[in-house]
């Protein structure tokens, strides 16, 4: 492990203070969503003053077609106990396609994740636009319920330290 | 050449004129019509209903015993043609239907067969050049109306012998004969079909407009490829002679009559007499 | 080590009443890096920005993140505050704290949302780390304009340009402008003559200092991209010498061979030198060349004899010429389904089955009937006139499926026509649904119907044929429930608008989008309906769907003032956030150049000093690239990248959680 | 008249059974009325079949089962043929008249055709008659 990512590994325990000790435990959902559709999306469930579950991280990209699988892996190789991808509705991509090449590279992807063995209730693909606020709340509720249902996600973490 | 052939049961009995001048004619374009060792009756109409899967056993069994004796079986009736070519297209096409028909008659059988028409096989095998060339007696000033009905031409995507809103075929068949073709609105639409059975009003009606339009075209004469049209446009030819006054009547003969004329065949051969409407005095007229 | 700040603001009491801001700052100042922390009531204010920029030169900051709301709000006026304090504006990162946080998770006791904007702030201050200073990107400006295609929308996109004192192009493959519309008797919903009010149009493009118009010519090929295109023109042999030409057309009247008349729909025939219409523009005529009979066989020539200034010219060879520009107006236009391909309506074969454009025709008083409404079989007055709407429109199995838009107003103004000219005819409208959707559009349909005795009927027609010299119409009125057929004497088709042939391949020239039909694609349909994904080309008329003719003009006026926008500067600045490739690995495979939807990679070679090509890469073309990054993800062997967004950030960022 | 328009009948039994049997999609039907313009029996139907598909799309089943339309077809194709949604009408008064026929309901009495007919008629009206008319 280089060295400063071992520092921010011990930096986040010294943070976070065991949030296991207090609370019953929670999973972390990492979300790779758009700039354009779901995260203005996401914006406005904020400006809207809706309330949903707190375990998401998001991680914003141009474009789905931005997605490399390999993000994803090394997301549930760290800390995420599921994971999230977002974009635009077909046909409404920002960059015109990109959202089209996302969901074929997605299928090829699937059926990896599958053989490598990660529960596909783990991962989540979906679509929600810059107005869909309510599908984003309840798309991150459903999620998180859904992963913590499952259970930590143990399999691949530390794969690579 | 020897072809495979499909009378059918309407063939084999009360159009046996159809049937016979056809074989006849193919004699003489060097070709020999073999009828299938084996056979039944192929239902008389294609089910229009897709979960109708016992309506295509039947023809099946048809298509199974044509594909032993070859790649090809051919047809002169439009309805068998209609009934065989689709339903060996569903099978080719439908799997599921497939396996259904095949576990039921206990056959493996895929589709492989080529369903032609008779017309079919002067076009695309023989061609019409060469029947023109054969043509010993040139029907030169006959005015055709040639009948296509319903079955010949549609559905398009299952059929495709010709353009369903304008075919041709037909038409050039009996020009290389020297016949000269009109064009007629009805050559396309119905005669009534199996309305025969029970609602004879619609079949007159709807044959009698084929033979009216023909007449007002200028047709001296319908030729048509298919026994149920010809009997519905006989039978109302009847009943127009008997009822209309200024109704004269038309000769309506099969396709291959008129072809085994200009090939020469003897006239007492082709069957002219059963006409309501007879030919004869027409050729005379004409002086061919 | 990075010398990194982290300004954490409470917004009034939007962040600091679920999240404890002080805390936050608190946190990140142990990470490794962070050099200053602190949390503020509002940074966006005044005093928040001049207290950042003081800060970033107090502390010689490398880096900044600012814990706040959207980057969709104020990530542009950190950076700019930034950028003023000398640090690179690419070196300030935002943290989402209040749309993706403090306003989303309602926990008074502050402990879900504190949790989570310190998570969230890490990561961005880990992604930071690896943020490289970029520079904006500035393109110089072409500031000529290119408009292809010269009907009402190209003409009218060509005048606004060129009023507004820029330079352009117009081009035109036909050897006049003026398009569909010039072959148009009277305009719906209006009724003033066409030519009266495009004429006057087509004169001002001729004689405008700012336009020069090439007609008979065609795109041959576009390179560049947006602000710095150039295009070559092939401009096709007139065989006729526009500088001595005068206009006088003796040479047509001269000219013994004709040929059929594509302008007048076939409906006649022209002379094999000709001009399509008298008030074409350029007044210059052309020869069809296919067939003059010089040409073709050496014969003939009359029309050089008699050619007082010697200006037709039988040598002349098509010509390329190349033009610089900085944007691109595509307006080609339309053209009707054949009639041919409608065999229940008779294949076109049946004379008297003509279409809406060669109604048009007949109905003009400068087309071939000189306005009169006559059979084309006979002559004859026809005195029952049947037309029938969404011919090929709205029709899956033989045509196409989306509705013509215009055809049910065109068919509801013949009959208003045919009523005018012929006062005791009786006309017949078959349709599905009427649709007059605009300003005066559907009292335009009631008056033909109440006013002029249309009669309309609901339902199509299954088929027409002639029977003893009429032509029998045959179809349905649902309304009634029945089968109706009628006898007329002529029949009206309104077939279906399609994009022109050969619309893809100019398409694939330009590199712009198509949809299924062959129409252009608009950058999107709302909010950008006038530009393509390709920056610097734009939409107009019907090329890009159907539309009638105020639509088509607004298009035109609108592409104008999107050319005038880009060219009111002489450079473009933009975001850097492009692709770039590490030239050193990439093995030249092109799975990003098929993936990119932009054709913003190209390929490039590297050559010795002999010029023998050692190898290929791929090289992105900054211009072109808008950054979707597609290609990053495409690339098996990570040798492409997106500055901004670079692999190395996300995956500090995915790590940092 | 007066046709009640219900959820329940809009998606009846009867409604999906038409579908199934037939093959087709009634929705994909806008009702230009081509089959109906087209058909050349359509004069003599109580509900042409543009109408009859209108009915099945109301749910409507009495009026439907009540008309002749279904025994008046000749199954020409004509409908589907001309048909820009590509339904075929003549699919779906077949599908009606196996709803009948399969009940055990005969539209013509076998013991009612004339002699005549029996004898000259070709074996494929015969036939084919039977299977449109006899269950
Ligand atoms: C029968 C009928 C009647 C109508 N009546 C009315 C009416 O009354 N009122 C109304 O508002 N609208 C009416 N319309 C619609 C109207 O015709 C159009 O809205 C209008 O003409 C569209 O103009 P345009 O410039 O987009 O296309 P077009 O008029 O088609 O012009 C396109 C031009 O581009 C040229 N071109 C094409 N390809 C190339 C190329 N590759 N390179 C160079 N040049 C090229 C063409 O030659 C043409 O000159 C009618 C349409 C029809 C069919
Ligand atoms: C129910 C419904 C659904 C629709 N759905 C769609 C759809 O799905 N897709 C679609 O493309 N279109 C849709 N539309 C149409 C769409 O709403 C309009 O095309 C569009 O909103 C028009 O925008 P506008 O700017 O012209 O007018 P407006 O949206 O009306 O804006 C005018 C603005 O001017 C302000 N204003 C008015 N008078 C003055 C004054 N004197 N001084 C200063 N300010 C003034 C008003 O307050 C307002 O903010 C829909 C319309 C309706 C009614
Ligand atoms: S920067 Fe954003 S969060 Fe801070 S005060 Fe301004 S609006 Fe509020
Ligand atoms: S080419 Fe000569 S004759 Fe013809 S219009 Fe021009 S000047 Fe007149
Ligand atoms: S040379 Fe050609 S264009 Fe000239 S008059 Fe003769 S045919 Fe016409
Ligand atoms: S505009 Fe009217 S006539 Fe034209 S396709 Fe649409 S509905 Fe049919
Ligand atoms: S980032 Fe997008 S636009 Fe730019 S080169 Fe890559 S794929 Fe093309
Ligand atoms: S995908 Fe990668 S390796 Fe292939 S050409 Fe593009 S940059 Fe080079
Ligand atoms: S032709 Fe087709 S779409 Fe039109 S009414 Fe008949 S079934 Fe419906
Ligand atoms: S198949 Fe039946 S409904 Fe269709 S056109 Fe023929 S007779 Fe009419």
């Amino acid at each position: 492990m280089p060295a400063n990512e071992m520092s921010v590994m011990d930096n986040k325990q010294a943070i976070t203070e065991k949030q296991e000790t207090t609370t019953a435990w929670e999973p972390k959902i990492t979300a790779f969503v758009c700039n354009w559709c779901t995260y203005a999306g996401a914006d406005l469930a904020g400006t809207s003053r809706m309330e949903y579950r707190p375990n998401v991280r998001i991680i914003k990209l141009p474009c789905t077609g931005r997605i490399d699988p390999l993000f994803i892996i090394k997301a549930f190789e760290k800390e995420a106990d599921g994971v999230l991808v977002s974009g635009c509705h077909p046909g409404d991509c920002h960059y015109t396609t990109g959202n089209y090449h996302a969901r074929r590279r997605w299928i090829a992807f699937k059926t990896l994740m599958e053989f490598v063995g990660i529960d596909m209730r783990r991962l989540h693909f979906s679509w929600v636009s810059a107005s869909e606020a309510i599908k984003w709340v309840d798309l991150i509720n459903n999620v998180t319920d859904e992963v913590k249902e499952l259970g930590p996600f143990v399999e691949y973490k530390g794969l690579n330290d | 050449m020897k072809i495979p052939y499909y009378p059918g049961c309407t063939l084999n009995t009360v159009a046996k004129d159809f049937d016979t001048s056809a074989r006849e004619a193919a004699t003489v374009l060097g070709l020999e019509l073999k009828e299938l060792d084996q056979w039944n009756c192929c239902g008389a109409s294609f089910p229009l209903t897709p979960d109708n899967v016992m309506g295509l056993t039947a023809p099946t069994k048809v298509l199974v015993n044509a594909r032993k004796e070859g790649d090809t079986v051919t047809t002169l009736c439009s309805v068998c043609y209609n009934v065989l070519k689709r339903t060996n297209k569903a099978i080719n096409d439908d799997r599921d239907r497939r396996n259904l028909i095949n576990e039921f008659i206990e056959e493996e059988y895929d589709g492989s067969l080529q369903v032609i028409h008779f017309l079919e096989v002067l076009r695309d095998r023989i061609g019409f050049d060469k029947v023109k060339n054969l043509v010993k007696r040139p029907l030169k000033g006959i005015k055709t109306g040639t009948y296509y009905g319903c079955m010949l031409l549609r559905p398009f995507e299952d059929i495709g012998i010709d353009d369903p809103e304008a075919p041709v075929i037909f038409e050039d068949l009996l020009r290389s004969l020297g016949c000269e073709p009109v064009e007629f609105p009805n050559k396309i639409e119905c005669c009534g079909a199996h309305l025969a059975m029970g609602n004879e009003d619609v079949v007159v009606r709807l044959s009698g407009n084929v033979m009216t339009s023909a007449i007002d075209s200028g047709a001296d004469l319908i030729v048509t490829s298919c026994p149920l049209c010809q009997y519905n446009l006989e039978k109302s030819q009847k009943r127009l002679v008997q009822d209309t006054a200024d109704y004269s009547g038309i000769p309506v003969l099969y396709f291959t009559q008129i072809l085994g004329l200009a090939l020469g065949q003897s006239e007492d051969m082709l069957g002219f007499e059963k006409n309501i409407c007879d030919i004869r005095p027409l050729l005379k007229e004409k002086g061919v | 080590m990075s010398r990194i700040g982290v300004f954490v603001c409470q917004c009034g009491n939007n962040i600091a009443s679920t999240v404890d801001t002080k805390k936050v700052a608190e946190e990140m100042s142990k990470m490794p890096g962070v050099v200053y922390t602190c949390d503020y009531k509002f940074m966006c204010s005044a005093p928040g920005q001049e207290n950042l920029r003081e800060i970033v030169k107090a502390q010689k900051l490398d880096g900044v993140v600012v814990s706040a709301c959207s980057p969709h709000m104020h990530e542009k006026t950190f950076r700019k505050a930034c950028e003023s304090a000398g640090l690179n504006p690419y070196k300030c990162e935002i943290s989402n704290i209040r749309e993706q946080c403090s306003w989303v998770h309602h926990d008074k006791t502050k402990k879900v949302g504190t949790i989570k904007s310190i998570d969230l702030t890490r990561m961005t201050i880990e992604r930071l780390k690896k943020n490289r200073p970029l520079k904006n990107i500035n393109i110089p400006v072409k500031k000529r304009a290119l408009v292809i295609g010269g009907g009402i929308a190209g003409i009218q996109a060509a005048l606004d340009i060129a009023d507004g004192g820029i330079e352009v192009i117009l081009v035109e493959k036909e050897p006049s402008i003026g398009g569909n519309m010039a072959r148009l008797s009277e305009t719906f919903p209006t009724m003033d003559c066409s030519q009266c009010i495009l004429t006057p149009k087509m004169v001002e493009a001729e004689l405008h200092d700012n336009i020069t118009i090439y007609t008979w010519s065609e795109i041959e090929k576009v390179d560049g991209y947006i602000g710095n295109f150039t295009v070559q023109i092939r401009k096709k042999a007139k065989y006729v010498d526009e500088q001595l030409c005068t206009g006088c057309g003796e040479c047509i009247e001269k000219c013994p061979f004709k040929a059929d008349n594509e302008f007048e729909m076939k409906l006649n025939k022209r002379k094999v030198i000709y001009t399509p219409f008298p008030q074409a523009v350029p007044n210059i005529p052309v020869i069809d060349a296919p067939h003059c009979v010089k040409i073709q066989k050496d014969k003939c020539g009359a029309c050089a004899i008699i050619c007082g200034p010697n200006a037709i010219d039988f040598k002349q060879k098509d010509q390329i010429i190349t033009e610089e520009v900085g944007a691109i107006i595509v307006a080609t236009g339309y053209q009707l389904m054949p009639n041919e391909r409608f065999g229940e309506y008779g294949y076109g074969k049946i004379k008297d089955v003509i279409s809406g454009l060669q109604f048009e025709r007949l109905a003009s008083s400068s087309g071939p009937t000189g306005g009169e409404i006559i059979r084309p079989s006979d002559g004859n007055v026809p005195k029952s006139v049947v037309f029938i709407q969404c011919v090929g429109s709205r029709d899956e199995k033989k045509g196409v499926a989306y509705c013509s838009k215009v055809c049910c107003m065109y068919t509801a103004k013949h009959t208003m026509l045919y009523k005018h000219k012929v006062h005791d005819g009786q006309s017949y409208v078959f349709y599905m649904d009427i649709r007059s959707a605009g300003k005066r559009y559907e009292e335009f349909v009631r008056r033909a119907i109440e006013h002029d005795g249309a009669m309309y009927l609901r339902g199509r027609v299954s088929r027409v044929y002639e029977r003893n010299g009429k032509i029998v119409v045959q179809g349905a009125d649902t309304l009634s429930g029945n089968q109706v057929e009628i006898e007329a004497d002529m029949v009206v088709l309104a077939t279906a608008i399609l994009a022109r042939d050969g619309a893809d391949t100019l398409a694939q020239r330009l590199g712009i989008g198509y949809d299924k039909h062959k129409f252009y694609n608009e950058y999107h349909p709302k909010l950008r309906p006038v530009e393509t994904v390709t920056g610097g080309i734009y939409l107009a008329g019907t090329c890009a769907g159907p539309m009638d003719i105020p639509d088509s003009v607004s298009m035109g006026g609108a592409t104008a003032s999107k050319v005038l926008g880009l060219f009111s500067s002489d450079e473009m600045s933009r975001e850097p956030i492009t692709a770039i490739v590490n030239r050193a690995i990439c093995n030249a495979c092109w799975d990003c150049l098929n993936a990119c939807p932009y054709s913003a990679i190209e390929k490039e070679s590297e050559n010795d000093r002999h010029g023998n090509i050692l190898r290929w890469l791929a090289k992105v073309n900054d211009g072109l690239c808008q950054g979707c990054g597609i290609c990053v993800a495409a690339c098996r062997s990570k040798c492409i990248d997106l500055q901004g967004y670079t692999d190395e950030q996300v995956y500090a960022a995915i790590n940092a959680f | 008249m007066k046709i009640k328009i219900s959820k329940e009948n809009l998606q009846s039994e009867f409604v999906r059974k038409v579908e199934r049997i037939s093959g087709e999609t009634l929705s994909n039907c806008y009702q230009c009325g081509n089959c109906t313009g087209g058909c050349p029996v359509s004069y003599e139907m109580d509900y042409g079949p543009s109408q009859i598909i209108r009915l099945l799309q109301l749910g409507e089943e009495g009026l439907l089962m009540n008309a002749n339309s279904m025994w008046v077809c000749v199954g020409c194709l004509q409908c589907y043929s001309r048909c820009p949604k590509c339904v075929s009408a003549a699919n779906i008064l077949e599908a009606l008249r196996q709803l009948t026929l399969r009940k055990g309901t005969d539209h013509e009495n076998v013991s009612d055709l004339p002699f005549p007919f029996l004898k000259n008629a070709p074996q494929q009206a015969i036939v084919c008659g039977f299977r449109k008319f006899v269950s």
